[in-house]
């Protein structure tokens, strides 16, 4: 065990934080989730894609530096920590991007990444679907065979930022008479394809995150198929292994707002009580153990080479909770100032908690709920009976 | 009746069936809604009906135009207020200005009680430890206190700096004004007794406002539960779900008796004699704030995570609630600041 | 509304008071979960039959005073701040004889209340058997029918206080080919009949609390039966409901543990930092809620004259973890003397906390564990579907 | 390695192995239970094998006769004492006394050291803050603090009035006993230091026990649960106790790599630079004795509910792991007492 980082690492680290100083905006973006502030963000991404930060754990051909996992750990230490915008091109780069690595063809890889890592091609994602929710393998939404290519038919919901993308990836049961989570196929669809409607809804803190997709016989060309006919399942799982694992959530995020929190505290010493200081410390301790579980596990995988497993259902539900937490206790210490949002003449760091705090809510719920989770680690890491 | 008796009179429980009725007929989400995007067509038309009804002169003595009724009488209506997540500050007019304006007396009281009572006027409260006044601009006259005088501000002596809630219903205002003997209406111990009682009426208010918050988070989150399906069955079938629940109602059940002893002590003293520490009013207000604060937190927490995605969405239903559910629990006091009034009284 | 007690009420309580302060025993009993202190235990039932204090509730004829259901909770007050022993009667008052008063006949009531109310006869319940725990409708014990009687056979375990007891009530299946909860008879059992062993088992405070009892071939006559043959589920509903409910569990017991608490924060002012506090008072504003809440269900039973219905799995959930955080919040501020059993030199309270906390812990697991009665309130109060 | 490495070396790897599969042979719950009724053979057979592996004198330097190993490299094998609840004070002996007789030195470090790590005799730690010496009544030598001195009590010089645990196996001792120049063995800053810094060793060696104890209950809980039927499925299938067992699952995988840090920290001094608030090694132990304390009190809690009745028995082995949990978050500092330094370092 060293639990000191190398000159190499600490190099990577103060070129980062120097860069970043120089460059993260002054003022606060607007939430990336409103069309005004997309806009500001796809500015802030082609930033971090010239300096050749939007990417550093990829290849140098597709726009990154090759960085280690410990090194992509410290960066997104320094991202966070410089108060640098949400990545509003996530779902393409630390979601489907992993899956084009594994399973994606070269032409694939060499014709989809680069546009990815230059927020070229922006992309959501297309899982849910009505009365589907976390239940993947009931997926209705239909691909049928044509000449050339797939006629895609059905629709999509609650897709994160879809109003503002480009493409979408999601599954398709590609074979009508399959059941279950055999007959799908993992799809790459252009949001511009004839027969693609894509409707904004509203988020709970009132921005247009959310929309539906509906696919009226929208042809998509047999390149459009990632990782093969009826293996979209398997391929699926990949991708939502990435988004309840290391990937999505890196304890840089957490660090922040716990030092945020921390902060918090030290500026409002008199209204905090012994009960909300310890509320506080007790996130603070979490964000902590969740950087020390997130180095020892990457320490693991560097060094007997194996993936990230199941165990990634445990992160998921600290992370999420944790979060939750977090938020909540910045609320209360702000007492009867919590309640005023964005915008709002007398808001404490412009209402950032308040949003904040909304936005963690969802993590209990989404990329298959806290509940599932908790099944998932039962069964697969404990070995209780499925039923 | 030869025996202690914890229980709502007849009387008392018609009242609240015939303001459940009318607010179940009168607000829907709708008019909740609609006054997040600044129409209040809808709000006034409750008001005026629960004006006709009686509900907000409830507390004004008869010849003021009122029903001379007690805290004990408003609890049961305020829950039903709760239910439907009425965007207007009942609380703050019915249970704190009317008795406040009944007590200071006078010609402010027989000139502003029976136009407040009618709806015709608006009265806004201000009290210690209240950033923000609820619906501010909507007032003609505000209630504020000022060391320990209160003063009685009509709305063209004063300025409002809106603010913005997460939930758009609040309609905060920061007010800005100076106290002067002009205003003046009140001073000295009787004023500072009778900022202590409004202070009182305003946490027990909202206290019973938030269990209807909860039973009605509840209530949607149980129906929910049964229709909508996964993986082949309801998600209320579900373990997890159920035991999320289930701890709502034993959180909602239990507050709930203790929010009616509140209102009973506001209204007739401390009764069930014999207890193991002789708490006053003051403890009982706050265990009731605590507790229906806790449970309606709670209440929020679960319908969310039970609701999933869509809960998450604006265009559903469940934020109303749940939004004003994160404003009235800190709102008066939050859980923590009342427990610690408790907690002086008990451990010492 | 009237929450002032009446003069009735208060003359009862004042009654209660000054015979309790006059006879309960200075010292505390030893427990009365072992041999020695069952003993002890039952000498002070009989002082209390006596006096008429044993039953308070029942008619004169079987040694009560017809006290009304006020009176009876205003009775439990007095006894628990009094700090009276624990009833080794309770199987028997509490949970049996409400189902004699409804289901007995009446030379039942004649013969076997009287007994019960001057500790003559010691009743412990036979619900569990191996295998089988909350499930009571998996029940496997069976009786036979025979000439004049039947012939029991089979095991009853997790019997409380059966080795200190004479008789068991219980289930046993009478109808060999009925499934479930069917084909099940309520039979009333003295446990020196021939063919029936008694065998004591440890409990987690290392009492003799628990027995386990065999029967072999054990005949009981036709008037051992309660409440017809093959009635015995619908019977057994009916006790399991009190034992839920409200008889078992009266508030002033929580009132006296939540008062005692009080004061072992009052007296260890120095070692109670304000988290621990605000857990004290959590524990202390719950006694009162458990009160307030007694006290209503108490005056709608009185007024609409309708019975305790399925709400008391509300109860039980509440007052069970209730009982454990008040429990665990004394010994947290016992600190390093926390761990102090019985019998120690310097345990504070002569080691009373942890001896109840261990007791405490059986709350939320017994007479149906608390996911039982989550199931049960999320079904039958809030109507969720079964399954 | 050019990489930070937060990882066991296959040497420390290696020898937890050895220690789990030793202890797994000699110390099954039997001999915990025995030790319970005074029996001490099977108890003393265990430690005779642990001193032969090396285990208790692995803090000991080379001239005494131990194996100049770290704090990182014991915190495994406590863990693993943990598991099988191993019932000697393992924490006090081999991660307290030994290494601060050997940083105390001279004669008492030499005519000591090497015969407690051989097992030929024992000693007992009293820190302040600790009311009560586990298994006072065996030790020869007590190390005990006063003012700002430590003393070297030896058996003879001192009188122990027992004291009854609910955990029978910690055989607890109120020492009574006179400091005096002949017993001292340090004072001053020297003795101030080394009492600090022996309170870590011990909030740290605790925390490493209560992992084990609390993997323990999970994994016997876990086994349980799928065996144990119950409406005709095994009772592990129900959600309710899943989602249970989930939870200390999780609590326990992110306490472990808290406590393995700070016992990096006490080896090497804190490491992973750039931590936003420069704590020290104080507030990684900290750490460490609050999270792991709350994660055994959360196993225990979970293993009693899931088991039900039978857990609830004397005869049945869940007691002998749960009540050394209850005992042992309490020792050397609980969760409060811990977070609250924490607290001061980060919070301010």
């Amino acid at each position: 065990m060293d639990l000191d980082f190398t000159t190499q690492e600490n190099d990577f680290r103060a070129e980062a934080r120097s860069w970043l100083e120089a460059n993260v905006p002054r003022t606060p973006l607007p939430s990336g989730d409103t069309r005004e502030g997309f806009a500001a963000h796809l500015e802030w991404e082609r930033l971090l894609f010239d300096a050749r930060w939007a990417v550093v754990s990829w290849p140098v051909e597709y726009g990154g530096r090759e960085a280690t996992l410990m090194e992509w750990l410290v960066f997104e230490e320094e991202y966070y920590r410089a108060g640098a915008p949400n990545r509003v091109t996530q779902n393409g780069i630390f979601l489907l991007a992993p899956t084009i690595f594994e399973y994606g063809t070269q032409d694939q890889r060499d014709r989809l990444l680069p546009r990815m890592a230059a927020a070229e091609d922006l992309w959501c994602q297309g899982w849910s679907e009505p009365d589907v929710g976390s239940d993947l393998a009931g997926i209705k939404a239909r691909a049928t065979k044509v000449d050339g290519g797939w006629l895609l038919d059905g629709q999509k919901t609650w897709t994160t930022r879809g109003a503002f993308s480009t493409h979408l990836f999601g599954l398709f049961r590609s074979d009508p008479e399959a059941e279950r989570h055999r007959g799908l196929t993992y799809f790459l669809v252009p949001l511009d394809a004839e027969g693609v409607t894509v409707t904004g809804v509203g988020r709970l803190d009132g921005d247009e995150g959310f929309a539906e997709v509906f696919f009226d016989s929208a042809f998509v060309s047999d390149e459009s198929v990632l990782g093969g006919v009826g293996e979209g399942w398997k391929v699926a799982m990949s991708t939502t292994g990435s988004e309840r694992g290391l990937t999505l959530r890196s304890p840089g995020r957490f660090m922040a707002t716990a030092t945020r929190l921390a902060e918090l505290f030290r500026s409002r010493a008199g209204s905090a009580d012994d009960v909300l200081r310890e509320t506080g410390v007790k996130g603070w301790m979490d964000a902590q153990a969740y950087r020390l579980f997130t180095y020892q596990t990457v320490s693991d995988m560097v060094e007997t080479g194996r993936p990230m497993g199941v165990e990634s259902s445990l992160n998921k539900i600290f992370w999420s909770e944790m979060d939750v937490r977090l938020h909540e206790t910045a609320l209360a210490l702000l007492g009867v100032d919590g309640e005023l949002d964005e915008g709002s003449a007398d808001a404490v760091d412009s209402g950032a908690w308040m949003k904040g705090w909304q936005f963690a809510l969802a993590g209990p719920i989404y990329a298959g709920t806290n509940e599932i989770q908790r099944n998932v680690v039962a069964e697969r890491v404990l070995g209780l009976p499925r039923k | 009746m030869s025996e202690m008796r914890f229980r709502f009179s007849d009387e008392q429980l018609t009242f609240r069936d015939a303001a459940r009725d009318l607010l179940a007929k009168e607000c829907p989400p709708s008019v909740v809604r609609a006054v997040w995007d600044g129409d209040t067509a809808g709000e006034d038309a409750v008001w005026a009906a629960l004006c006709e009804m009686g509900v907000v002169g409830l507390r004004a003595s008869e010849k003021h135009g009122g029903l001379a009724l007690s805290d004990l009488d408003l609890v049961l209506l305020l829950r039903e207020a709760g239910r439907v997540a009425l965007p207007y500050p009942v609380v703050e007019t019915a249970a704190v200005a009317v008795p406040l304006l009944d007590e200071i007396g006078g010609s402010l009281a027989a000139e502003w009680i029976p136009r407040i009572a009618s709806g015709e006027t608006h009265v806004a409260v201000g009290l210690p430890g209240e950033r923000f006044v609820p619906a501010a601009t909507k007032a003609d006259l505000f209630l504020l206190v000022a060391g320990d005088a209160i003063h009685a501000v009509p709305r063209g002596d004063l300025t409002i700096r809106p603010q913005v809630s997460v939930d758009r219903s609040r309609r905060l205002g920061l007010v800005d004004w100076a106290p002067s003997p002009a205003t003046r209406v009140a001073e000295g111990a009787t004023a500072t007794g009778l900022t202590e009682l409004s202070r009182l009426r305003a946490a027990l208010g909202t206290a019973a406002f938030l269990l209807g918050l909860g039973r009605h988070l509840l209530d949607i989150t149980v129906g929910y539960a049964c229709e909508r399906h996964q993986f082949g069955v309801p998600i209320g079938s579900q373990q997890a779900v159920k035991h999320k629940l289930a701890d709502v109602a034993v959180a909602l059940t239990f507050a709930e008796p203790v929010v009616y002893r509140a209102a009973y002590s506001l209204a007739h003293g401390p009764g069930l004699a014999d207890e193991v520490v002789g708490e006053g009013v003051d403890v009982h207000v706050s265990m009731a704030k605590a507790m229906a604060s806790d449970a309606a937190m709670l209440a929020a927490e679960h319908a969310l995570q039970c609701h999933g995605a869509i809960g998450y969405s604006y265009e559903y239903d469940l934020q109303l609630w749940m939004k004003r559910v994160w404003c009235l629990a800190a709102a008066h006091g939050d859980a923590r600041t009342h427990r610690s009034v408790v907690e002086r009284a008990v451990l010492g």
